[in-house]
Parts: C-alpha cells; sequence; structure tokens
C-alpha cells in the first residue's frame, strides 16, 4: 500500500458489519437481589462499611474490599450536581432536555445518579428532591423503579 | 530498578482526519508504525523485542480485536500483546518492560477509527453499569462529563466565560497544527452564544472524533544510543484508576484523583518537585474544555481552584509562561479513542525535539502529558518528558 | 488454602437457568454495535477480483512471498505490498470438519463441511508450515470428509453465476473435488 | 528472538497468594462481584489487605461475554483497583495466564512491590448463547460472511493434528477422561466426572471431529494471584513461589495461511520463558505442568508445544499414564478447563493458582505424587495465535 493507495472511493470496498447477540442478561448480584426486593417496596438501600461510611446504591463490598452492611435509606435527598443534557452525541437536539443529577441523602456520604423531573431553569443545587416511584404494579427491582425524582 | 533512563526514539502517525476511508484500520496501524520506525532509525522485525497495541474490542467491531494486532505494527510471530486502555498507558507497559530488563527497544501502538463505528452512542452506554446507570435515559453518555463540569464550575468559581476560553485558545491553537482538522478561527462571542450542547457545555467545547493511528518506540539508554541522537527522555510515568464503572456513584464529583495520583507517581520518578516551575510544557486532557482546566490543577501546575485565574491572565496561551495544547489539544485533533493519549504524547515529543514546525513553542524542556480516558472512566495516565536537544 | 479448600466452600452463587430468569431486578438490553468496515486497497481489490472470477494475491518484493488472501504489507519484512498476482482457483484439502451446529448453536439439518484450502501459489514447499489458502466450505459428501483421504484432496473453486457475484467470499460457493 | 534475559532484575518476583470463585454455569454475583470474591481469598491466603497492595493488573477476554465495553474499567473497583494504578491486559483467551505474566514486569521493574492480579469472565449474560459471541472474533470481510461457529476453527485444528501425528479420537478423549476426573478433587469445578472413552465418542457430535465431552463448558467465575517481589514475598511466606520465567508470542492474524497441526506460537513463547528460566530440557526438568485445554486435543498440542513431549507423540506417551496425577509428568492436576471450567481468562489464571499450590505442597488430594520443584503453565489465545507462558519454582 502505501505509496499506492487508492483515493477514488469508487475503488474501495465498504463492508457493514455488527457485533451484537440477541440480547444480554444482567443479574442483580448479592446486594442487587435485596435492593431489587426494596425497590418493589417502594424503598431504597444503601450499604454501611465499617469504617462507617454509608454508600448508596448498594454495590455489596466497599472501596477497601470489606463487606457492606445493607441498610435503609431515608433521605431527605438533595441535589448534589447536575447537568442538563440538550442534544445527543451525534449533536441532534434532543425533544425534551433531560436534568440529570447526583442526588445525595442525608443519610449516606455519596449521592446516586437519576433523572430529575425539574425545569431546567428552576434547578437550584441544594434543593431537597424525592424518588418518584412507579405504580407498584409496574415496579420490576430495576433502578428505573424509580421513575425520577422530584422536587419534594 | 533497572537502571539507565527511557528514551523515546521515534513517532509516527497516520490520520487525524473525521474519516479516513483509503486505509482499513490495520492499513493505518501500519503506516503509522511504518512511519515511527523510519524515525527512530530501526527495523522492526530485529530490532524491537515487544509490542505493545492499545485498542479496545467494541471501538474495534471485533470481539479479539489483539488478533489483528501484530501483523500491521511487525510484530507477528514476536513477543505481541494488547492493553485494553488508552495509548499512553501502554507507554507505562514499556518503561516498565524496560526497566524490568526483559526489553531494550518496545514499540507502542494505539489507534482509533470512530468513523467506522455507526452506532457510537450506543457503544458509550454500553461501558455504563448495566444496572444503575445504563438503563437511565440520560440522552448522551456525556452527561457524565456535564456533571463534572458543572461541580468543577461550582467548587472552583470558574464560569462560562472561562471554559469558552479554553475552547477559543486550542482550536485556534490548531491552526498551526496539520494534524488538528477541528481547529477554527472561533471568536469567544460565538462560543458565548452557541446553545449548551451538555450544560455547562456548547458544542464548541466538547472535541469532536478523528481516526488515527499512532506509534512510539521507546527504548533503553544503551540501545537508544545505537539508534539516534535526537532522543527525548521518558523521565516518569504513573497512572491510577479512581472508581470503576460500576461504582460511579463513588467518584468524587468535579475532580480527578486518577490523574492526581498518576502525577504524583510520574512526578516521582521524573524527580520534578515543584511542577510549576519545573515543567514548561503540557499536553494535557482536554475533550471537555472544563477538563484542560482540571487537568491542569490535578497535574499541579495550577493550585487548586485557580487554574482559570491563569488561564485568563494568558499563562497557558501559546507564547504564554506554560503553554498548555499548543498543539490545539484534542478540541482540534479530535479523539481517536484509545490513541488519544498518545496525541497529546506525540505533540510534547515533537515539541522537544524542536520539530513542531509552525507550532513550535520556544525554550520547552521539560513537558507533562496527561490522558484521561474518557466517560464513563476514571481512570488516567501521566508522563513527563524531557530533551537536551537545543530547539 | 486448598485443603481448607476441600473443607471451606468456595464463593460463587450458582444458579440453575430457571432460577436465573426468574431473578427479581434482572435487567436485560440489547445494545446497538454496528459499523462499517473500510475493506481497504489490497482487500477491496480481492474482493472485486472474485466477481470477476479470479482469486488474487500479492506478492512481496522483498522475500518474494505470495500472500492470499492479499494483504497490505508484509508481516515478516513490514514492508507495502504492491505486486499483484492472479493464483490458481485449485489447491488441496489441508484441514476439513463436518458441522452439525449452526452458529447460534442449533441443529442444522444438513451437515455442513469446511476446511482450509492451501491452494496451489508457487512459491510455498509442500510442507512448509506456511502457504497461501483459504478457509472456505467444502462441496464434499460429509462422510467422504472424515475419511482419511479427504486431507490432502484436490480441489477447484465452484463459483457462482457471474450475475450472482457481488465482490464477496461468497461469490466462491464452495470448493468442490477435482474429478 | 532477542529477547535478553532479566540479567538487570536484582529482585526475584514470586507469587505469595491464590484465589478462586466456584466456576458455574451462571452465578448471581455481577462480574464485579466475582472478580472481588476471588480477590479476597487471594488476599486472605498471603495475609494481606487490599492497603499492602501497590497495583492491580486485570484480565478478562472479550467484552461481548459479560455485556460491558471497558470492561477493565468496569472491573477495576472488584479487582481492589480503587485509587490504585489498574490495568487491563488482553491476549484472547491467553489472557488468563498473561496476567500474572504482566505483573511479573509491573514487579521486575521496580515500580510496584506487590501485585493483585485478577482474572474474570462472566458468560452467561449473552443470549441466545454465549458461543455466538464467537462469531465476532472472525475477521470480518474474508470469514464472517460463512455463517461460522467457534467450533469449526478447534475442529480444523483437531483434525489437522489427527491427521498429521496419527491419533485418533479415542486417544484424544483420554485427555478428557483424565482431566474430568482430576477435577473430582476440586472444589471450583463445575463438570467433574468419572467417564470412559465411550462417553466423550457417544456425547453430542457438535463439529466432526469435536463431540460435546472434548469440549470445556461455558462458565463464570473469577480467580486471583498476589504477586510480590522477592522482600516482600519473604516478609510474608516461608513458601513464596518464584516466577523464572515468562514469555509471550503473538503469531499472524491468517491462520488459514499456516500448519495447524503444532502450536508454532506457543513454542516460540515457550522458548522465550525457559530461556529466561535457565531451562534446558523442559521434557526432563519440568515436574508438572498446567497446559492449556479448552479442548481436549489442545492439551496434547500444547504439551508438545511446550517441549514436554515431541511433536505427535503427546498422545501416546498419554496412553500410557505419563500424564496422569501419578504419573511421571503430570498435567492438568487442578482438572483443568475441560474438568474444572473455563471462565475464559479466569481458567488461565486458575491454572496458574493450582501450580502455585502444588509446588507449596497444599494442593490436598490433588497433589501429584512426585515432588515438584519446577512448573510450567500455557494459555493460547485469538485465532490460533497467542501463545503464553509461566515457568514456576518453589
Amino acid at each position: 500500500m502505501s505509496w499506492d493507495k487508492h483515493g477514488r472511493l469508487h475503488d474501495l470496498v465498504f463492508w457493514p458489519e455488527r457485533e451484537e447477540v440477541d440480547k444480554y442478561v444482567y443479574t442483580p448480584g448479592l446486594h442487587g437481589l435485596e435492593l431489587a426486593k426494596a425497590l418493589v417496596d417502594g424503598k431504597v438501600l444503601g450499604m454501611k462499611c465499617p469504617d462507617g461510611k454509608v454508600y448508596v446504591p448498594p454495590k455489596t463490598f466497599c472501596p477497601d474490599f470489606t463487606e457492606g452492611q445493607l441498610v435503609e435509606i431515608k433521605g431527605p435527598w438533595r441535589l448534589l450536581h447536575y447537568t442538563v443534557v440538550y442534544e445527543d452525541l451525534y449533536g441532534n437536539r434532543l425533544d425534551k432536555s433531560v436534568v440529570v443529577g447526583i442526588i445525595k441523602p442525608d443519610d449516606a456520604d455519596n449521592g446516586m445518579i437519576h433523572i430529575v423531573n425539574v425545569d431546567p431553569s428552576k434547578v437550584v443545587i441544594g434543593m431537597e428532591l424525592k424518588p418518584a416511584f412507579k405504580p407498584k404494579d409496574q415496579r420490576k427491582g430495576t433502578i428505573t423503579d424509580i421513575e425520577y425524582f422530584e422536587p419534594a | 530498578m533497572g537502571s539507565g533512563r527511557v528514551a523515546v526514539i521515534g513517532v509516527g502517525s497516520y490520520g487525524f482526519r473525521p474519516s479516513t476511508p483509503e486505509v482499513s484500520f490495520q492499513g493505518m496501524m501500519f503506516e503509522s508504525s511504518q512511519r515511527a520506525y523510519a524515525d527512530a532509525n530501526v527495523d522492526p522485525r530485529r530490532d524491537v523485542d515487544v509490542f505493545v497495541d492499545c485498542q479496545e474490542d467494541m471501538w474495534e467491531g471485533i470481539a479479539i480485536a489483539d488478533e489483528f494486532a501484530p501483523e500491521p505494527i511487525g510484530g507477528a510471530l514476536r513477543p505481541t500483546f494488547t492493553v485494553a486502555g488508552d495509548g499512553l498507558q501502554g507507554v507505562a507497559h514499556a518503561y516498565m518492560l524496560i526497566k524490568s530488563g526483559l526489553a531494550n527497544v518496545v514499540a507502542v501502538e494505539a489507534h482509533g477509527k470512530p468513523s467506522e463505528i455507526k452506532t457510537l452512542q450506543d457503544i458509550y452506554y454500553f461501558a455504563m453499569d448495566p444496572l444503575h446507570v445504563r438503563p437511565l435515559p440520560t440522552g448522551n453518555p456525556f452527561f457524565i462529563a456535564g456533571l463534572d463540569a458543572q461541580a468543577f464550575i461550582s467548587r472552583t468559581g470558574a464560569t462560562r466565560e472561562h471554559l469558552a476560553i479554553v475552547a477559543v485558545k486550542n482550536r485556534n491553537n490548531g491552526l498551526r497544527n496539520e494534524r488538528a482538522p477541528y481547529a477554527s478561527r472561533v471568536r469567544l462571542d460565538e462560543v458565548l452564544s452557541a446553545p449548551y450542547s451538555v450544560y455547562p457545555m456548547s458544542r464548541y467545547e466538547i472535541a469532536g472524533f478523528s481516526d488515527a493511528s499512532i506509534t512510539v518506540v521507546l527504548a533503553s539508554e544503551d540501545a537508544a544510543r545505537k539508534f539516534t541522537d535526537r532522543v527525548v527522555w521518558l523521565d516518569g510515568v504513573g497512572y491510577s484508576t479512581e472508581v470503576g464503572s460500576g461504582s460511579l456513584e463513588w467518584h468524587e464529583w468535579g475532580r480527578m484523583p486518577s490523574m492526581r495520583n498518576a502525577a504524583l507517581t510520574a512526578y516521582r520518578l521524573a524527580g520534578v518537585s515543584n511542577p510549576e516551575k519545573d515543567i514548561s510544557l503540557a499536553e494535557v486532557e482536554d475533550r471537555f474544555s472544563f477538563m484542560e482546566l482540571l487537568s491542569v490543577e490535578e497535574l499541579l501546575l495550577a493550585p487548586d481552584g485557580e487554574a482559570h485565574r491563569y488561564l485568563e491572565n494568558g499563562d497557558f496561551d501559546f507564547n504564554g509562561r506554560l503553554p498548555v495544547n499548543p498543539s490545539g489539544g484534542s478540541l482540534s485533533m479530535g479523539i481517536p479513542l484509545e490513541a488519544t493519549g498518545l496525541g497529546r504524547f506525540l505533540e510534547a515529543v515533537m515539541q522537544l525535539r524542536g520539530e513542531a514546525g509552525a507550532h513550535q513553542v520556544k525554550g520547552a524542556k521539560r513537558a507533562v502529558v496527561a490522558s484521561w480516558r474518557g466517560v464513563p472512566s476514571y481512570t488516567s495516565v501521566v508522563s513527563v518528558l524531557s530533551s537536551d536537544i537545543e530547539g | 488454602m486448598s485443603e481448607r479448600k476441600g473443607e471451606v466452600k468456595l464463593p460463587g452463587t450458582k444458579l440453575s437457568a430457571k432460577e436465573m430468569y426468574s431473578l427479581l431486578g434482572l435487567v436485560e438490553s440489547a445494545p446497538q454495535a454496528k459499523y462499517e468496515f473500510s475493506a481497504g486497497p489490497s482487500l477491496s481489490k480481492f474482493l472485486q477480483g472474485l466477481k470477476e472470477g479470479k482469486i488474487l494475491g500479492k506478492r512481496c518484493p522483498r522475500c518474494g512471498r505470495i500472500y492470499v488472501p492479499p494483504r497490505d504489507y508484509c508481516e515478516y519484512c513490514h514492508v507495502p505490498l504492491t505486486n499483484w498476482v492472479e493464483v490458481p482457483d485449485t489447491g488441496v484439502v489441508h484441514t476439513a470438519v463436518v458441522s452439525y451446529i449452526s452458529t447460534k448453536r442449533e441443529r442444522l439439518e444438513k451437515p455442513e463441511v469446511v476446511g482450509v484450502i492451501r491452494l496451489d501459489v508457487p512459491g510455498y514447499k509442500e510442507d512448509s508450515y506456511e502457504f497461501a489458502g483459504l478457509f472456505h466450505r467444502l462441496c464434499i459428501d460429509p462422510e467422504e470428509a472424515k475419511k482419511d483421504s479427504a486431507v490432502g484432496m484436490k480441489v477447484k473453486a465452484r463459483w457462482k453465476p457471474k450475475e450472482q457475484r457481488t465482490g464477496s467470499i461468497l461469490d466462491i460457493e464452495c470448493f468442490e473435488p477435482v474429478r | 528472538m532477542e529477547v535478553v534475559s532479566n540479567l538487570f532484575v536484582k529482585d526475584r518476583v514470586a507469587i505469595v497468594g491464590a484465589g478462586l470463585t466456584t466456576f458455574m454455569r451462571r452465578a448471581l454475583e455481577t462480574p464485579r462481584e466475582l472478580a472481588w470474591e476471588a480477590a479476597r481469598q487471594a488476599l486472605d491466603q498471603a495475609g494481606l489487605t487490599l492497603k499492602d497492595i501497590d497495583c492491580v493488573v486485570i484480565g478478562s477476554a472479550p467484552d461481548t461475554f459479560d455485556g460491558v465495553h471497558l470492561k477493565g474499567e468496569y472491573l477495576a473497583d472488584g479487582s481492589g483497583a480503587i485509587n490504585k494504578p489498574m490495568t487491563r491486559v488482553y491476549v484472547g483467551g491467553g489472557t488468563g495466564v498473561f496476567v500474572p505474566v504482566s505483573a511479573w514486569w509491573h514487579v521486575a521493574s521496580g515500580l510496584c512491590r506487590t501485585v493483585l492480579a485478577v482474572g474474570e469472565e462472566k458468560m452467561s449474560p449473552a443470549h441466545p448463547h454465549p458461543q455466538y459471541v464467537f462469531r465476532y472474533i472472525w475477521d470480518p470481510i474474508l470469514h464472517r460472511p460463512l455463517e461460522l461457529n467457534l467450533i469449526w476453527i478447534f475442529a480444523m485444528e483437531m483434525r489437522r493434528y489427527m491427521a498429521k501425528c496419527g491419533a485418533k479420537k479415542e486417544d484424544i478423549a483420554l485427555v478428557s477422561v483424565k482431566n474430568k476426573r482430576n477435577a473430582l478433587d476440586n472444589p471450583a469445578a463445575q463438570v467433574a466426572a468419572n467417564i470412559t472413552v465411550d462417553d466423550v465418542l457417544k456425547s453430542e457430535l457438535l463439529v466432526w471431529p469435536v463431540n460435546e465431552l472434548d469440549i470445556s463448558p461455558v462458565s463464570d467465575g473469577a480467580a486471583a494471584l498476589v504477586i510480590a517481589s522477592e522482600n516482600v514475598a519473604r516478609q510474608v511466606t516461608d513458601s513464596p513461589v518464584w516466577i523464572d520465567g515468562v514469555g509471550f508470542t503473538l503469531d499472524n492474524q491468517h491462520w488459514e495461511n499456516r500448519e495447524l497441526a503444532f502450536p508454532r506460537y506457543l513454542n516460540y513463547a515457550a522458548r522465550m520463558a525457559y530461556r529466561m528460566a535457565g531451562i534446558e530440557r523442559p521434557w526432563k526438568e519440568i515436574d508438572v505442568a498446567e497446559p492449556y485445554d479448552p479442548f481436549d486435543y489442545k492439551e496434547l498440542h500444547h504439551i508438545e508445544g511446550l517441549m514436554l513431549a515431541r511433536p505427535c507423540e503427546a498422545w501416546k506417551l498419554l496412553k500410557e499414564g505419563y500424564f496422569e496425577r501419578d504419573g511421571e509428568l503430570p498435567t492438568s492436576p487442578s482438572g483443568g478447563l475441560l474438568g474444572v471450567g473455563n471462565p475464559i481468562a479466569a481458567a488461565g489464571v486458575m491454572k496458574v493458582a493450582e501450580l502455585f499450590w502444588q509446588l507449596r505442597y497444599e494442593a490436598g488430594k490433588r497433589q501429584v505424587k512426585k515432588p515438584v520443584h519446577k512448573a510450567v503453565a500455557n494459555a493460547w489465545g485469538d485465532l490460533m495465535q497467542a501463545g503464553t507462558v509461566i515457568v514456576l519454582s518453589n
């Protein structure tokens, strides 16, 4: 190649392919299974680590590799950080902008990532939020059982 | 640790365009590697002991992309392996391989051909935690950078204008660099009047994608002398991961502890005690405008929360006290996926050799290079380079 | 530890298929991962050659090796390959197998024979480790393919009719025995 | 090859701990939890905590199994990499053995005193069948249009081995019989069994000459090692296992252009590792081996590539009982991938862990009969391309 490249696109072949399977099935894991049960009941769990820190959502093990103990998170929840997504990765404007937040309950040391259902112009750091659960019969024990967080 | 320094003896690249239809990704790898080997004056089949390739399967569309690593870079039937990480981390492996005594000469290649990925946004989401993050209808995977950007400006008091200055500086710097397809003579008012893409950033402040392959050749001090006297020294490397993409919620928003940790290691190895004074050139992460400011702080080139003031003063300008991304950075050169960090590295090597051409800065003796692997990772790599070449 | 291992249960929670699919909190997703690969100059010309009923290879200007399928560069000399050669569409079976399952691991109604065909390309010795060749379907009876005589059998490309060729490896339907 | 030996290395590098999860078809644990479980076992055995670890090396094969892109980033926390240098190395199926190989230079370079080396694979998420993922390892333009199956490539290699070496299906099936039996003593084992050659030959015919029992299963699991400098090793244990040699080679991508009966990719890597370890006659000097055995013929193939038997002779020695646990040169005393299971990168790490236990005489019922001093493990990956080798001693 090198010195005899072909610039004319007509001379070149482009080959469509993919790297997909029919679907992936992800198990919730150890803490995840307990979180799933709690979400169906409209509750959120965190994990308490031996150093006293509480993390939400629970992730089975702590950053220092010790085992976390499940605790119920009661809130109140506050908006710690946020962003507003107006465009997708390709630069297409979204029909409706999305507010994404880091939402920290007072009884945990970190925040959860979730959608915040609030007009972008009304977002205030520190505003109190609460999780809006889907109707009970639609809950599946996944993170989207919380449809979004909304002003309390 | 093995005695002797580690040298960069050759660099080569191909691409840095939004698309490269004339070559397959392997062709692109061959192109960059033959340029690097010519630059280093080495025969890869005879002189190179270990070949390191940096790539990631889902960027390639091949389930074990490592299969395609050896031939194009001259590594067939030789010790060759893949690092699933940024190219700059491949350089860290080369550093260790040479220091361990296992190799005298190591070639590191990294590439990305995002123009061939039809579903790039889906691939980004594919990297997110399937339980807690991927299912959320967040609209753009760069929301993670938006969260960090907002946390950064609210902590430091930097404003939208500061982020815009970074974009204006880098996109204009790139006008002098032939490897910079996204360079533009853009003005501050244009950036400030652009709508937000992902708050608090407009599209001017988010780097585009480019296709590129980069190869660098590293050698032990003794081996280097055999091939060339245009040596740039790799005085230190460091890399670190803050949290996993499965524990994103543990990240310290608005900071980049991985880069700080990586920098501390690299500085220690390089004997840099006062980075603000000892470093005369920085090629750092800027795929999002705020990341340049955050990188500068995490690299200890400005005190915490002060980078935007230094920027305001023009310290980081092309002719400033400490030029930051005189190449135009990723905002001008684009994001060739895992080759992004090597792009910064390549530019720093050219500067230290005095071979950067139209975008050569004056008097650069010691450079810091920093890369972050992009969302949703919190892994960074830092390297410190120096040269005694009179530029 | 291992001695302990005999007594201590190792971590890990086994699930049967039924248990897994009925787990609360199970998440399913099917990410889109689509690409458009540039074949590059060498494979592009190779594919166009197939459309014309030709198998094209490339010769290394340094070591003289002929590569089929062609690549852009010589893996042994690390130089560009630039000399095209048309090679015969005949060769011998290097290895052959009989598949009873599909890509998705379903049983096939009719078993399929595939293998590696070592093409009659000059420059490689009978017993050399490397050779020019293709991986393809073999139009050989499955039971015959299992016989010792199948390895080394002379074969020739069976081409699709010209109007059905698209510039793909499938322009060759299979390699069939030379009778 | 002009790889120099590690003459400059003042400190030797040792393995001081190893841990496994159970290998299973489907795990409740997420991939990061599996990694954590194995890593914690390894740390416990070494008597260390995460605070004592400087660096982390992760190995995992295609992201398309676990279903997470940038899998190294995903596995980082479970592998103990929070605020630590972490890297993921990748040579397909060869990754498992390559993880400690790479950990070796992390330590030998002086950059890290201790490394947590973790291999993880969760294959069960991919549907309809994990095997479907293997469609994407093939060349997208030259091979994928043939609508292929992974087993084809092994069957082609096995056929070539049979044709060139005169081995019969029943000769090769003996490997499966041996390894599944060895696995009966392994608590991690997924498919341990007492079977006969006849059982193998009568199991479902997938791609002639490969039947179902010729193949290792699809698995979820993780394995981990703690690797340390000589200095640290001497402090934490009386019986460190030394890494004497490392080797790795990647052959070209075009497997359809080469002889498949002998694994050149492995032979080159083995020579590199033996040279570094100062081993000149491996067939005499190696006491126990864990050759990579995702398929039964592959163990024979690799025994030959490792120069533990002459080309085409491994199957004959196997028949004589040479490779049994009480034989002259026991291979896969762990039960191998055929018996323990094949969570790809984790399986390779498991093989090195087994040699670690063998060399410390800690393998319990699996302990080989003869005294052991030197051991070798290998893994293979990509399209019959990647050879990774590690040589250990006590």
